[in-house]
């Protein structure tokens, strides 16, 4: 295998970062988080540069890029706790409507997001906050032409703002996906720890749609499965960029800051902790790409890859947010310095799509029941 | 060894809660809330003030600053009684147990007529200045000056996280008066009313949020302190500054120990009913918080046991380092644990205790956020380690 | 309550170090381990200096300690890798059979043991490892005069060598304790990892003993329980002691020991993790002594302090063996230094009577179910 | 990035798959096991010899060495064909790895001719004297001196933690050739044979137990040792030994990484069918184990496409690290998990693997133990980690 990124790979991540460098400083996210800032002008400018349009597939009007190059927008969204739908709409609801949805079905919704940067969610979790699609209840019920929906989903990352929200539902015991508007249901929006991820409990109890929403491209469980795969490793990418900053905040912190006449870095405990978290990011970036490269390549190791890619996250961010932020001292246990936006990013990564520990026991699991 | 307590030390519990029984204030009054940590409300005011005149605020001191002269049991004895029912004693625990305790240690009669018994009876709270940008864990390297002019000291300089000054109607401030000594000697304590022409203070929030605001920024720009405002020996404020901190240093594990045991309580109670508490991983990692609880509070009690017979305790030196980890290692099981349901930051401000200081009442990420608060201030945990090596286990200095 | 011993205590613990640090080097440990020692000598000592009368009630002729006392000999016991039937006499056997048995009983079997330094072993666990008493199988069967024993008892210490074995078995369904003599069983010895502590699978079947063998001093089972609970905090208190050993040695390695032309011991990552090890060894020496205050109070919190004390013990071994070795780099990682065989007795603690995390989960549920 | 190899790598692995396939010996033939690391038994040094004769023992190197000149994604595959099957291509690892290399790198044609070859082809095997007592992991304070008299070095001193030095014909010896020159630059390699009068060697036992035997201490009295036995120059042993050990360190995770594999493999097998395959806290922990296996192997690979493309990368430095650390996690984990059943050291020494160097093949106790050799050895952890941070993070020295 060839496991570092291409030259045009590299190229996007350079690019990537003077974008975000320049369009989403951290004082974005903080005035977000007071109540001040809007994440609008971000996404024109990010739909401006095709972003929404880089990963879809030509023949909605994208440009065809792969997973790996997703891994690496993604991560240095995180990099950067940019706000904004672009997670939620390219990681989250593109999967759901490019897996389940029939060629049309994909024309009519992705099209949108790849010329003008529609925006979209994905809609799972019906409150256990386990993601597990065995436990999902809500339900479309055929009436006529349409479709009657019923149950509430939680946790739903910009459920209060996306235009089209991919729902995970039973039709005739079955799991399939229905795009309902966003303005078709209740979102009751809450408040998040990090508030550049926004996140919604929506209400279908009696919201109809039109037969031709529920995606039929596949009558398969699998699809879903693969959409939530792609989901939890968008965050998992989300996370691991997050806790790259956490290091990198860190490492300048530990250069310059003076302490008992020397730099704090020269302290072994110090360094031996930095080390630490270079590793876990190191193993993390490791397994975020691995699991795009098998998405990629529809590998059939997919399973286990989207597990290891999120308890990788969960764990680097485990040790990042906790030395990260002790290291620090003082300075970083305030509202002012931007080190606690990071810290936020990386923790929320932890809370959503499945918990580290939940996913260490599906790997663990899968390789007691491999032959 | 034994795990009970002698008789006369039970009478003194007994005493203690009749009078907690007779005094407690209606719950109703108490839904003001503290503003800051030297913000108090006037419900808490009056009952600091109780307990003070009625002998019960700080049991070890003589009747007329507030005590009955208890002995280390009594002490224990009466914590606990204070913790099992979630009081306060004081809502501004800096100006209690720092700056009143310092003054009382280290200062005349005047000084504490006119400063210590006022904070002990919250007619005034205070708050303390002893740390500086960018002096972080070096006490020693503090920069602040001041310099004896008449009858006056001229206070220059800057502190940080001194934690409710706005607030404050006092400040105990620690200066250099002799900047030519080494970095120990040349420092002393001043009382300095917050109303002073020069002093500005810039309350600044934590990570908690843009709305929770404790610290503050506090400037000195030519301030004039009268002299008797010194508290103790010119340039001996080394020793007052090691007091201020060692001050119930010997009960402080007990701090440690309740605000864990309340953690843990809420996590259990958080935990109880839910398919969580059913999950060996969970339960795995709650067991170690359990015994964690449980050996910080025999560990306390080892302390104890070892100071009345006039011994000098190391438990002391790992205690704020365990109590503040343990706490630590809790609120990251329950967040992770809660997973999508901690999302949320909302949580139900309902008081249930309503004698508890409960700025702290918030969601279980700002809770584990918090926990930092513990393993940074006084001394990080690596501070701690070195401490602890050194001074206990006998190694070399690096 | 007063958690300190008391100076009776304090100089119990001062003359049973001095006379281990003279009769129990760990010379002995190591000549056992390589097959040309013998502990005899040493538990004849101990015998003529009444150790196994220490803790033995007056009327079966001990001198009435309690068991804080017996934790201090057995922490020294482990600090001093101790070989012999001493820890399997006084805190297995002998409280079975206090628990379980008649006065009479009590007499028959622990006089000797106060008089002339009888051994005697416990025997519990039938193969799972876990020391649960629900899975206890062996059988008792009244045939006229005699008791005939069935089943496999695994891991019994000492069981291939002690005179009198205490044996939990089921009679009627409940749970009892026979008294079997070492010599009607069959045992084969293991090679356990910690020569100086001895196990052995023990085989009933069909042994017969006369019925004046079964404990009926009450037919509660709770007599069992209680008696595994001091078994447990007695390997608790062993294992306590090794790893205050291998901080010991570690300590003075770190003064001593000069690399880059200092003491290692003033390189911060060895200061930190020798506090570390510092803070678990004070944190598990107030657990077991919890639980030993719990035994001689009767206190209700006995079972929650038995797994915390060998939980606690669990979780100190696992990082002074960890680190402990670590630290001493190549050195310790040899037959020659003294080290290793403090490594095994630590770690040979954690390995019976439930492990630490078995323990912890113990704690937890019955915290969760405290009202 | 892609998940396969280009298709002339993949012929360059069925070539070597038709190889293995006509030549891997009768595993009836491979029951005399390796009396140390350089104690080699018969068959091994026969298809240690035949690997070579037919270009496949060491594939990077030319054809008159061994080779085949392979480039490294060539060299990756044949290292996964040899670990898919358990191979051992050399029982004597220092001596091909290191020794033979170092000779290959830096020695002359009548040297390379003498011994590389020779070790090459098994009919020698060879150790490294590289450790001193008291130096530890700071090799630029070794002790043993070398003076040149005449056409030959006289050497005294000692060197210990020789593996298999018992067992070898020759060693490889870094000596102090010039006590005046700053640390690293008096330092030279010197090949000597184990029958020179005046050299004994100690084999002692690791903390696996008085039979397990390995290392050696090795003294050197007045050993006169030729001239023309020193590899490179005079003085410049400071780049032969940061050569040796660094000498296909572009391989060596490949080493860590099939050892995690091996040992996840025989963790999965232990807990197959045992009620702890069920156990969640089990369970969750060796999910965590399987994460450092792939890790491990995707950083590996990082670090082969680096250097594919002619860039230095800084994977190798953590991989040592994150290697040796995830062997004793899993270790822990299966001894802790075993409890009880993980008394008894005797275990099936039945052999799985005949091709493997099995010394190793012991209780999950010992396992554990003889992990610390991964940490402790060729730099501890803590080491490894102050490289890290200075050499790769940029941290200031300590």
């Amino acid at each position: 295998m060839d496991f570092e990124l291409t030259d045009d790979q590299l190229e996007l991540q350079r690019i990537a970062r003077d974008v975000l460098d320049r369009e989403a400083p951290a004082s974005l996210a903080r005035d977000i988080a007071e109540g001040s800032g809007s994440a609008d002008e971000l996404w024109a400018t990010l739909t401006s540069l095709d972003w929404p349009a880089l990963c879809l597939p030509e023949p909605v009007g994208g440009l065809g890029h792969g997973w790996v190059e997703l891994a690496v927008l993604l991560e240095e969204m995180g990099r950067h706790v940019a706000p904004g739908p672009f997670a939620a709409t390219v990681a989250q609801f593109v999967p759901a409507v490019r897996h389940a949805g029939t060629l049309d079905q994909q024309e009519r919704f992705l099209a949108p997001v790849a010329a003008a940067g529609a925006t979209g969610a994905l809609a799972v979790d019906e409150g256990a906050g386990t993601w597990d699609l065995a436990q999902i209840r809500a339900s479309a019920t055929r009436d006529g032409d349409s479709f009657v929906l019923s149950g509430i989903k939680c946790f739903v990352v910009d459920g209060a703002s996306a235009e089209e929200i991919a729902v995970v539902v039973r039709v005739d015991g079955g799991l399939r996906v229905v795009v309902v508007p966003g303005e078709a249901v209740a979102a009751r929006e809450l408040n998040p720890i990090d508030a550049t991820t926004r996140h919604a409990t929506i209400d279908l109890e009696g919201v109809r749609v039109g037969h031709d929403r529920l995606l039929v491209g596949s009558d398969s469980d699998d699809v879903v499965v693969r959409a939530v795969q792609e989901a939890t490793v968008g965050v998992a990418a989300s996370t691991l960029g997050a806790c790259q900053r956490i290091l990198d905040l860190n490492l300048d912190h530990a250069r310059e800051r003076q302490q008992f006449g020397v730099p704090i870095g020269s302290f072994q405990a110090v360094k031996h902790k930095l080390v630490d978290m270079y590793c876990l990011v190191e193993r993390t970036r490791a397994l975020v790409y691995f699991a795009a490269l098998a998405f990629d390549s529809d590998d059939d190791r997919r399973a286990i890859a989207t597990s290891m890619a999120k308890a990788g996250a969960g764990e680097c961010q485990q040790r990042c947010v906790q030395d990260g932020l002790q290291l620090f001292g003082g300075i970083g246990y305030t509202w002012e310095h931007e080190l606690q936006l990071f810290l936020r990013r990386a923790k929320v990564g932890e809370l959503h799509f499945g918990s580290s520990s939940s996913h260490r026991r599906r790997i663990a699991r899968c390789a007691m029941s491999a032959p | 060894m034994r795990l009970g307590y002698d008789e006369k030390t039970e009478a003194f519990r007994d005493q203690f809660v009749a009078w907690l029984e007779a005094n407690l204030p209606d719950p109703l009054l108490t839904a003001e809330r503290p503003t800051s940590s030297a913000g108090v409300p006037e419900w808490a005011r009056q009952f600091q003030r109780q307990m003070f005149d009625d002998g019960w605020l700080s049991p070890a001191y003589p009747s007329k600053l507030g005590g009955r002269s208890a002995d280390l049991f009594e002490q224990m004895v009466y914590l606990e009684e204070l913790g099992r029912r979630h009081v306060t004693r004081s809502f501004n625990p800096q100006g209690l147990g720092i700056v009143s305790a310092s003054i009382v240690s280290f200062g005349n009669d005047e000084q504490i007529e006119r400063w210590a018994v006022p904070i002990m009876r919250a007619e005034k709270t205070a708050a303390l200045g002893m740390s500086e940008p960018g002096a972080g864990s070096d006490l020693a390297a503090l920069a602040t000056r001041a310099v004896l002019d008449g009858d006056h000291f001229v206070v220059n300089g800057q502190k940080v996280w001194t934690s409710g000054a706005h607030d404050a109607d006092v400040l105990l401030v620690f200066v250099r008066t002799d900047p030519e000594a080494p970095k120990h000697k040349g420092i002393s304590a001043l009382i300095v009313e917050t109303d002073t022409p020069g002093l500005d203070r810039r309350p600044f929030p934590d990570l908690g949020g843009p709305d929770h605001v404790d610290f503050n920024e506090v400037f000195f720009d030519d301030v004039l302190v009268p002299s008797t405002n010194l508290v103790g020996d010119l340039n001996d404020g080394w020793r007052i500054c090691n007091g201020a901190l060692a001050h119930e240093r010997a009960m402080l594990w007990v701090m440690w120990s309740q605000s864990l045991d309340n953690m843990l309580d809420d996590a259990l109670a958080e935990l109880n009913g839910t398919s969580h508490a059913d999950d060996d991983v969970v339960l795995d990692r709650l067991g170690r918080s359990i015994m964690d609880s449980h050996a910080i509070r025999l560990l306390g009690h080892r302390q104890l046991a070892k100071q009345q017979r006039g011994l000098v305790p190391a438990e002391q030196s790992i205690l704020k380092l365990m109590g503040s980890e343990a706490q630590q290692d809790l609120a990251a099981l329950i967040l992770e644990t809660l997973g999508a349901a901690a999302l949320d930051q909302a949580v139900d401000s309902t008081l249930r205790f309503p004698y508890e200081n409960d700025r702290g009442a918030v969601s279980w990420s700002d809770r584990y956020l918090f926990t930092f608060a513990g393993t940074i201030s006084g001394g990080t945990s690596e501070i701690q380690r070195n401490i602890v090596a050194e001074r206990v286990l006998g190694l070399p200095r690096g």
